[in-house]
C-alpha cells in the first residue's frame, strides 16, 4: 500500500514538471515580456527603467534555463517571495485565505455529490417515468442557465427581498455559516445539474448489466442490487467525473468568494490578476493544481479501494 | 387434452400499448379481452394420468419487445410442464425467443421486453401476476437462475464467496459467518477445489470453468424447486462443458429440482434432458420426451436441424442444409412461421398458422403436414 | 433488419427466395441500403424533443444572421447610443413600448443586444469548436494510433493541460494576445481539447484491435487508408457530440469571463451584459439580467436537448444497450 | 482428394509468437504470453489442414500470424516455395547452428557465407523476410477469414466496398466499372445477391455477414485460405450453409485451407489432415482418417470423448478431463497436458515430450506414445475396447447410435 502510493507519487513528478513549464512559459518568459509589463504595469509606471526594476526584481533578466529552475524551486518549496501588492508573504496570505475557500468549496462540492447521487439514482430506478424526466428537465435548465445570473438574483431575493441570508460578508468561526449558506445554495443548484446527468448514465449502464440481473434472480429486491451492485459498481466512472471536476472548483469558488465578499483563495486569485500581483498567481494557481494532483493521487488509492482488478503495488 | 390453443387464441390488437405503464408494473395488465386457456385442468381421468403435478407450469407464454423499430415479439404463446426432477431442453437457435422466455418466467425481461400475458405457476401461484416484493421472496428460494456468460453474471467487486452468501442473505436466517460457512460449503459441492480459498477470490481471479461453477453454487445455493440454465456451456470449452453438464446432472440427482436447459446445443439436451421443446421464431414448434422426438422427429424444423449437426465419427453422413434464415421477430410473415426454409411447405402453410396439436404419448407439434390436415 | 438478399442454400435455393421476398418486403430490388448514418438521421428526425430543439437552434441562427445585416434596424438599436434617453429617460424598464425588454444604461435596446448576443455566442462557440476539433483529433488519433512513446507524450500533455487550471491558461492567454473573441475562441480550445482527444485516443486504441481493421490489414491496406476509411468515420459522432457539448461550455464561460472583466467592453454579449447586470439590479433595474439570461437559457437548453439526442441517435447503442436479447 | 502432386503450399517451421505483458510505472515487461509457442506444419496444394483447440491455445493467434497480421517472434513461413528451396534452407540453417560450434577464422568466414546464402533465400522466400512491398504485393495470395461476422465488417461501408477494397488497395480490376463486375461476380460465387453491393452490414444476417466475410478474402483471388472458425459464431442450421459453401468455392477457385476450429466433427468433415493445438503447441497431427481412429494424444481423446452426440440413446460419458487448460503466461513444465492428462507419469511432468511420428505421418507429442511406447491399444486391450477400435480401421458406430437417422429432410 505504501509502496504503492510512493510509486504512485512519483509518477506524477513528470506532470508536475510539465506543469513548471506551463507556468514558466506563461509567467516568465510571457509575463516578463516588454509589451506585457508594458500593459499591466500602473501607468505612472510604465517606464523602461521600472519595467526593468521590475524584472530584476523577480529574476526575469536571468537566463531562462536559471529562471526555469528557478520556477520548479519556488514550486517545490512553495515559496514564491512576497505580494506585489500587500508585501505580505505569499505563503502567509495563502494560509490565511485557504480556510475560508475550504469552508465554502468542502461542503458544497460534498453536498453536490451526494445530492447528485441521490437524484441519480431515483432516476436510474424511474427510469422513462415522470421522476426520471422531471430530474431530467431541470437538471438541463440548471445546465443552461449562467451561473453569475442565477448568483445575481439569488443574491437579490433570498438575502435582499427574503432577507433569509446576509447579503454579504465574512466572519470567523461557526458563524460564517450564515455566510456560506447562500453561496453553498447557490453552488449546489447551479452545478448539480451536470452531475445528475452522468451519475445517471453511469448508473444506468450498470443497471443493464448481467450481475444486476443475476442479483434480483436471486431473490435481492431492486432498492438493494441499486445499492449494493450499480453503485458500487458505477463509482469507477463516478470518481473519474470527481476528479475532473476538481479544477473547476476553483472557478466556482472565484465568482462566489467575489460576489459575497468571502477572503478565499478565489477572491485571491481574482484581486491578483486584477492588480497582476505575479508572486501571488503564480501561488493561487500553484497550489490549486498541487491541490488536484494529490486529489488525483488519492482518487487512485479509492480506485483500489473499490475495486479489486486495480492492483496495488 | 387435445389440442392447446396456444397462440390462436391472442388477439393482435389486444395488446397494452408501450409507455402508458413501467415497466415493472404490466405483468399483471393482460389485456382483459384476451381469452387465455382455462386455468382449471381437467378433472378425472386426465387428472389421474398427470399422476404428478408440475413443478412449473408455464401457459401460452408471450413476452414481446417494444422498440422503437416496432413491436418485437420475442416470446409469442409458449407452454411447457416441468416435472420435479426433471430436465426440459428448451431449445432454439439464437433470436427464437429461449432467453427471453427464461428471463420472462423469472420477472426479469429487461426493458423495453414485457410480459403481454400467459401464466408460470409455480407451487399453485402465478409468478406472472405476483407484487415485485413476493416474486422477490420466490427468486432464488424457488426458482433461480444459472446465465450463460459467468463473468459477466458476477459482480467483479465482489469475492466469489459474497455472492453466493447473498442469496442465503435473502433467504435464510443465517448470521453472516454461517453464510460465508455455507457457500464454502456450496463451492465444494460444485466441485470447486480449496473452497475456502476460492470463497475469498474475486471473479477475474477465476478461470472460465470455475466461473461458471460458482454461478452455478449462487443458483443452487437456496435449494430452488426450478433452475433455469440459460445456456450454461456455451461460453466454455468442450472438456469443460461436459464437466459443468455432469455438476447440473448430479445435482438434480442430490436435490431433486426440475431443470429447464435453455440452449441451442442439440446434443446438450440429448444427453441432459428428459424432455425437449423446440422453439422457433417465438413458438413451440415441437415438444415432447427426447428419446422420441429425437427418434422420430414430427416437425421439419426439428428434423432438419438434428440433421444438420455434424457428429464425430460419422464425417460421411450427408448434412442437412436449412435454407434461408429466422424470420424478422418484428415483421413475421403469415401462416406457418418456418413456411419459408420448410422444404415441405404447401400453400396452406402460408395460410393459416398451425396449432400445437397433440400427437399424444406427451408429444405435441404445430405443423399441418405432420398433424394431417384431419386434425385442424 | 431487413434484407432482401436471397441467403442461398445448397437446396431449395427457390424457397429461400421466397422467403426473402416475403421476410425484406418492400425493401426488395435494386436500390441502395440504408447507411448507419441515414439511419440516425431518421432517428433523429423521428425523436420530438430533437426537432423542437432544432428548431429553436434554426431560429436563434437565422435571427441572428438576419439582425446581422442591419435589417430590421436590430444592429443599429443595440449599438446606437440614444442621445435622446442619455440624462433622463437611461434606463427604459421591461415591458415598455417599442422596448419590450427595456433599455440599458446608454438607451440600447436590450431585446435586440440580446440577438446580437446570439451572434457573439454563435461564433465564439463556433471558432472554438473549428479550434479544438483539429487538435483533439491530430493529439488523440496520434496517440491511439501509434502507441507507445508517442502515446505516453501526448498522455503526459493531456495530464498536465488538466493539471493546470484552465481559467488560468484562459486568463493568461487573453491577457497576452488582447482581448478578442479569436483569442477568447483560442483560449478555450487550448484548454479544452483534452475531453475530446481522450475520447478520440480510445477510440482509436480500440479500433487498431478491431477486426475490421484487422480485415483491411490483411487485405493489404496501408495505415492512411485503414485511419482515414475505416477509423476516423467511426469517432465522427463523438466529434459532433463534444462539439455541442463544448459549444454549450463556451458560452457559459463567457460569462464568466466577463465578470473577471475579460470579455469585449462594448460589444453586446450575454456575459457583458449580464455583468452590467450586477450593479444594476441593487437599482431595481432588471432588464439586462432578464434579457441575455432569458435567451442564453432557452439558447442552451435546446442545444444541450439537441446534444443529447443527436449522440442517442448516433449511437444507439447508448440507449438500447440491453434490447432485443432473446 | 485431388492430389496433383505439387507439393506443399505452405511450410511453416517453427513458428513462435509471444506477446508481452506491460505494467507498471515506468511501464515495462512482465510476463510474456506464448502464444504459439514453436508450431511446425505443411499444408499441401489444394488439400485443407485443419487445426483443432480449445480456447487459449493460441489458433486465432497462428491464424493471424499466418497472414501477417502479427510478426512473429521466431520462425519462417515459406508460402508457395518449391520444396527444394525450403530445404535449402533448412540445411543451411543446420550447418550454421553446426558452424558455430566451431572456432577458428576458416569456421568463422563459412559461417557468415552461410547466413549470407541463408538470408537471400529468407528474403525470397520467407513471408517474414520479405521486404515491406513484397510481402504488400503477396498478401493477396493469402487471406483471411474472421470467426466473428458482427466485428469484422466495417459498419459504416457498403457491401461493395468491403468486398472491393482488396482490389482497390492491390490496383485490380482497374476501372471502377470492372471492379464492380469482379465484386458482383464473387458476391455471387458466395450465394449472395448480386444487388448486396450497394447495402450495409448491418442489413444482414450472421450468415450472410459471413458469405461477405468469405466474398472479401475471395476477390482477391487467393490461393490460400485461412479460416478462423468461420462457422463458430453461426447458428447451427446456417453452419451447413457455410460449410457446403466453402467447399464450392475451394473447388470452383482451387483453393487450399487451414481451417481452424474448436469443434472436431466439424473439422473432421473439412480436413484433410488435422493438427490438435493444446497451449500454444501442436501436439497431435496426422491425416484425417488416422487421427480420428489411432486419437494417440490422450488430449485428442479427451476432446472427442467430450464431445456430446446428438443422441439420447448414447450414453453421455463423464467429464474425461480435470481441469481448464492453464495459463500460457506461465505454461506447466515437461508436457504442458501433464496436469489434466489421465495417464500423466513422473516423466511427463519433468521432460516436454517432442512431436514425433508414431506412426507413417502421424506425429504425437506424448511420452506414453510411439515411438517412445508401443500404442495403448496394444498392451491395454480393455482400453482399445474403451475407445474404439485400434488403427487404420474405420470407427463402426456404437450400436444404437443411428447414423442415417433424420438424414435426409
Amino acid at each position: 500500500m505504501l509502496h504503492y502510493l510512493a510509486r504512485r507519487i512519483v509518477s506524477t513528478l513528470p506532470i508536475l514538471l510539465g506543469v513548471a513549464l506551463v507556468f514558466f512559459l506563461v509567467f516568465n518568459l510571457v509575463g516578463g515580456s516588454e509589451r506585457f509589463l508594458y500593459n499591466i504595469l500602473p501607468p505612472k509606471g510604465r517606464t523602461p527603467e521600472t519595467i526593468d526594476q521590475y524584472r530584476e526584481a523577480y529574476g526575469l533578466d536571468r537566463p531562462v534555463i536559471v529562471q526555469f529552475l528557478d520556477t520548479v524551486g519556488d514550486m517545490v518549496t512553495f515559496d514564491f517571495g512576497r505580494s506585489e501588492s500587500t508585501r505580505q508573504k505569499v505563503s502567509y496570505l495563502i494560509a490565511r485565505y485557504v480556510p475560508a475557500s475550504a469552508a465554502l468549496a468542502v461542503p458544497a462540492f460534498v453536498v453536490e455529490i451526494a445530492l447528485a447521487l441521490a437524484l441519480a439514482m431515483l432516476c436510474a430506478r424511474t427510469r422513462g417515468r415522470w421522476p426520471d424526466r422531471l430530474v431530467g428537465v431541470l437538471s438541463v435548465a440548471g445546465m443552461s442557465l449562467p451561473m453569475l445570473a442565477l448568483v445575481i438574483i439569488g443574491q437579490r431575493f433570498l438575502a435582499f427581498e427574503a432577507g433569509l441570508f446576509p447579503i454579504s460578508g465574512w466572519t470567523r468561526g461557526l458563524g460564517a455559516i450564515r455566510y456560506l449558506a447562500l453561496p453553498w445554495l447557490l453552488w449546489v443548484t447551479v452545478s448539480v445539474g451536470y452531475d445528475v446527468r452522468f451519475f445517471r448514465t453511469a448508473l444506468v449502464e450498470e443497471q443493464g448489466k448481467e450481475y444486476v440481473r443475476a442479483a434480483l434472480a436471486k431473490g435481492m429486491p431492486r432498492r438493494l442490487a441499486m445499492r449494493r451492485h450499480v453503485l458500487r459498481n458505477a463509482m469507477v466512472p463516478i470518481l473519474t467525473y470527481v476528479v475532473i471536476q476538481v479544477p473547476f472548483l476553483l472557478t466556482g469558488s472565484m465568482l462566489l468568494e467575489r460576489f459575497f465578499s468571502i477572503p478565499g483563495i478565489g477572491e485571491l486569485l481574482v484581486q491578483a490578476i486584477l492588480s497582476y500581483d505575479l508572486p501571488v498567481m503564480k501561488a493561487t494557481v500553484t497550489f490549486y493544481t498541487l491541490f488536484f494532483i494529490g486529489f488525483s493521487v488519492l482518487t487512485d488509492l479509492l480506485y483500489a479501494a473499490v475495486d479489486p482488478r486495480v492492483r496495488l503495488g | 387434452m387435445s389440442v392447446e390453443r396456444d397462440t390462436a387464441s391472442a388477439p393482435r390488437g389486444g395488446v397494452p400499448k408501450p409507455g402508458n405503464a413501467g415497466p415493472g408494473a404490466p405483468r399483471s395488465a393482460a389485456p382483459a379481452g384476451a381469452a387465455r386457456p382455462l386455468p382449471a385442468r381437467p378433472a378425472g381421468l386426465a387428472a389421474a394420468l398427470a399422476a404428478e403435478a408440475p413443478v412449473l407450469d408455464v401457459r401460452n407464454l408471450a413476452a414481446w419487445y417494444f422498440t422503437d423499430e416496432g413491436t418485437v415479439k420475442a416470446v409469442d404463446g409458449v407452454g411447457f410442464k416441468l416435472g420435479k426432477g426433471k430436465t426440459l431442453g428448451l431449445v432454439g437457435e439464437s433470436g427464437c425467443g429461449k432467453t427471453a422466455t427464461g428471463l420472462a418466467v423469472l420477472g426479469l425481461l429487461p426493458p423495453p421486453g414485457r410480459v403481454v400475458r400467459g401464466e408460470a405457476v409455480l407451487g399453485r401461484r402465478d409468478l406472472l401476476r405476483m407484487p415485485e416484493a413476493d416474486l422477490a421472496a420466490m427468486r432464488g428460494r424457488d426458482i433461480a437462475m444459472i446465465f450463460q456468460e459467468p463473468m459477466s453474471a458476477l459482480d467483479p467487486l465482489m469475492t466469489a464467496g459474497e455472492q453466493i452468501a447473498e442469496c442465503l442473505e435473502m433467504h435464510t436466517a443465517l448470521d453472516r459467518r454461517e453464510r460465508a460457512e455455507k457457500a464454502v460449503e456450496l463451492l465444494a459441492s460444485v466441485g470447486v477445489p480449496e473452497p475456502a480459498l476460492r470463497a475469498k477470490a474475486w471473479p477475474h481471479e477465476l478461470s472460465g470453468g470455475m466461473r461458471q461453477r460458482v454461478v452455478i453454487a449462487m443458483a443452487l445455493a437456496c435449494d430452488p424447486k426450478v433452475v433455469i440454465a440459460d445456456e450454461p456451456t456455451t461460453a466454455l470449452d468442450v472438456t469443460v462443458q461436459a464437466q459443468i453438464l455432469d455438476l447440473i446432472e448430479d445435482t438434480q440427482e442430490r436435490t431433486g429440482m426440475g431443470v429447464i436447459l435453455v440452449t441451442h446445443d442439440l446434443a446438450a439436451v440429448a444427453q441432459a434432458a428428459d424432455e425437449v421443446a423446440v422453439m422457433y421464431a417465438g413458438v413451440l414448434v415441437e415438444t415432447g420426451p427426447v428419446k422420441d422426438v429425437y427418434a422420430h422427429p414430427a416437425h421439419p424444423y426439428t428434423k432438419a436441424l438434428l440433421g444438420s449437426i455434424p457428429v464425430v465419427g460419422q464425417a460421411a453422413r450427408q448434412l442437412v442444409t436449412i435454407p434461408g434464415r429466422v424470420p424478422n421477430l418484428a415483421r413475421l410473415p403469415s401462416g406457418c412461421r418456418f413456411a419459408d426454409r420448410c422444404p415441405l411447405a404447401e400453400s396452406a402453410c402460408r395460410a393459416v398458422e398451425p396449432d400445437l396439436v397433440d400427437l399424444g404419448a406427451g408429444r405435441r407439434v404445430r405443423c399441418i403436414l405432420a398433424t394431417g390436415r384431419a386434425a385442424r | 433488419m431487413s434484407g432482401g438478399i436471397v441467403d442461398k442454400g445448397r437446396e431449395g435455393g427457390a424457397s429461400a427466395a421466397r422467403g426473402a421476398a416475403a421476410i425484406g418486403g418492400a425493401t426488395r430490388g435494386r436500390e441502395r441500403g440504408m447507411s448507419p448514418f441515414r439511419l440516425s438521421m431518421r432517428r433523429l428526425a423521428r425523436d420530438r424533443s430533437a426537432m423542437a430543439a432544432a428548431a429553436i437552434i434554426t431560429a436563434f441562427i437565422a435571427t441572428a444572421l438576419v439582425a446581422g445585416t442591419g435589417a430590421f434596424g436590430i444592429k443599429e438599436a443595440a449599438t446606437v447610443f440614444d442621445e435622446n434617453s442619455l440624462d433622463t429617460m437611461r434606463y427604459l424598464p421591461v415591458g415598455t413600448e417599442g422596448h419590450v425588454l427595456g433599455t440599458d444604461g446608454f438607451g440600447r435596446d436590450v431585446l435586440a443586444r440580446s440577438i446580437m448576443g446570439i451572434r457573439t455566442a454563435l461564433y465564439l462557440g463556433y471558432l472554438a469548436g473549428l479550434m479544438t476539433v483539429p487538435i483533439a483529433l491530430l493529439l488523440g488519433a496520434v496517440a491511439g494510433w501509434y502507441g507507445g512513446l508517442v502515446d505516453d507524450a501526448v498522455t503526459w500533455l493531456m495530464s498536465v493541460v488538466v493539471a493546470v487550471p484552465g481559467i488560468l491558461l484562459i486568463m493568461s492567454l487573453i491577457q497576452i494576445v488582447g482581448k478578442s473573441f479569436t483569442t477568447m475562441a483560442f483560449a478555450f480550445a487550448v484548454t479544452g481539447w483534452v475531453g475530446l482527444a481522450r475520447v478520440v485516443r480510445g477510440a482509436f486504441l480500440q479500433a487498431r484491435e478491431s477486426e475490421y481493421v484487422l480485415a483491411a490489414r490483411a487485405l493489404g491496406a496501408g495505415d492512411a487508408r485503414i485511419v482515414f476509411r475505416h477509423v476516423l468515420p467511426n469517432v465522427f459522432h463523438f466529434v459532433t457530440v463534444n462539439f455541442v457539448l463544448q459549444f454549450v461550455g463556451v458560452v457559459k464561460s463567457e460569462v464568466f469571463l466577463a465578470f473577471v472583466g475579460l470579455t469585449l467592453v462594448g460589444e453586446a454579449t450575454w456575459g457583458s451584459m449580464i455583468d452590467s447586470a450586477r450593479s444594476e439590479v441593487s437599482s431595481g433595474r432588471w432588464q439586462n439580467l432578464i434579457g441575455p439570461t432569458l435567451f442564453m437559457g432557452i439558447f442552451l437548453m435546446a442545444m444541450t436537448v439537441f446534444g443529447d439526442s443527436l449522440r442517442d441517435a448516433l449511437d444507439p447503442k447508448l440507449k438500447n444497450a440491453e434490447e432485443v436479447r432473446s | 482428394m485431388n492430389d496433383d502432386g505439387n507439393g506443399f503450399l505452405v511450410d511453416a517451421r517453427g513458428l513462435e509468437k509471444r506477446f508481452p505483458v506491460k505494467a507498471g510505472f515506468p511501464r515495462r515487461t512482465v510476463a510474456e504470453v506464448r502464444a504459439v509457442d514453436g508450431v511446425s506444419f505443411e499444408v499441401r496444394r489444394g488439400r485443407t489442414f485443419g487445426l483443432v483447440g480449445e480456447s487459449g491455445c493460441g489458433k486465432t493467434t497462428l491464424a493471424r500470424t499466418m497472414v501477417g497480421l502479427y510478426r512473429p517472434t521466431a520462425g519462417s513461413l515459406f508460402f508457395d516455395t518449391p520444396a527444394d528451396k525450403v530445404e535449402l534452407v533448412l540445411e543451411l540453417r543446420r550447418k550454421i547452428a553446426e558452424a558455430g560450434t566451431v572456432r577458428g577464422p576458416a569456421a568463422r568466414a563459412e559461417l557468415s557465407g552461410l547466413e549470407e546464402r541463408l538470408e537471400v533465400l529468407r528474403r525470397e522466400y520467407d513471408v517474414y523476410s520479405l521486404p515491406k512491398r513484397k510481402l504488400a504485393a503477396r498478401r493477396r495470395e493469402f487471406q483471411l477469414v474472421f470467426q466473428d461476422p458482427w466485428g469484422s465488417l466495417d459498419p459504416r461501408m457498403t457491401v461493395g466496398h468491403i468486398v472491393g477494397e482488396g482490389l482497390a488497395v492491390h490496383g485490380i480490376g482497374g476501372s471502377r466499372a470492372e471492379r464492380a463486375a469482379l465484386v458482383r461476380d464473387t458476391l455471387v460465387s458466395c450465394g449472395l445477391d448480386p444487388d448486396a453491393i450497394d447495402r450495409y452490414p448491418h442489413e444482414f444476417s450472421g450468415g450472410q455477414r459471413q458469405r461477405i466475410g468469405i466474398a472479401r478474402a475471395l476477390a482477391l483471388r487467393p490461393k490460400l485460405l485461412v479460416l478462423d472458425e468461420p462457422v463458430s459464431a453461426l447458428d447451427v442450421s446456417i453452419r451447413v450453409q457455410i460449410l457446403d459453401l466453402l467447399k464450392d468455392i475451394k473447388e470452383a477457385y482451387g483453393l487450399t485451407y487451414v481451417f481452424i476450429a474448436h469443434d472436431l466433427a466439424v473439422v473432421e468433415r473439412v480436413a484433410d489432415e488435422v493438427g490438435v493445438m493444446y497451449l500454444g503447441k501442436i501436439v497431435e497431427r496426422a491425416a484425417r482418417a488416422d487421427l480420428f481412429s489411432r486419437r494417440y494424444h490422450p488430449y485428442t481423446r479427451a476432446l472427442i470423448d467430450a464431445a456430446p452426440v446428438p443422441d439420447p440413446n448414447v450414453e453421455r460419458r463423464r467429464a474425461p478431463v480435470r481441469g481448464e487448460p492453464p495459463s500460457p503466461i506461465a505454461p506447466p513444465p515437461g508436457c504442458r497436458f501433464h496436469p489434466r492428462c489421465p495417464e500423466a507419469v513422473e516423466r511427463c511432468r519433468l521432460e516436454e515430450p517432442p512431436l514425433a511420428q508414431a506412426a507413417p505421418g502421424h506425429y504425437v507429442a506424448c511420452w506414453m506414445r510411439p515411438p517412445h511406447r508401443a500404442a495403448p491399444g496394444a498392451d491395454r486391450p480393455g482400453l482399445a475396447a474403451a475407445f474404439g477400435p485400434g488403427p487404420v480401421v474405420r470407427p463402426t458406430p456404437a450400436p444404437g447410435r443411428s447414423t442415417g437417422r433424420a438424414g435426409g429432410a
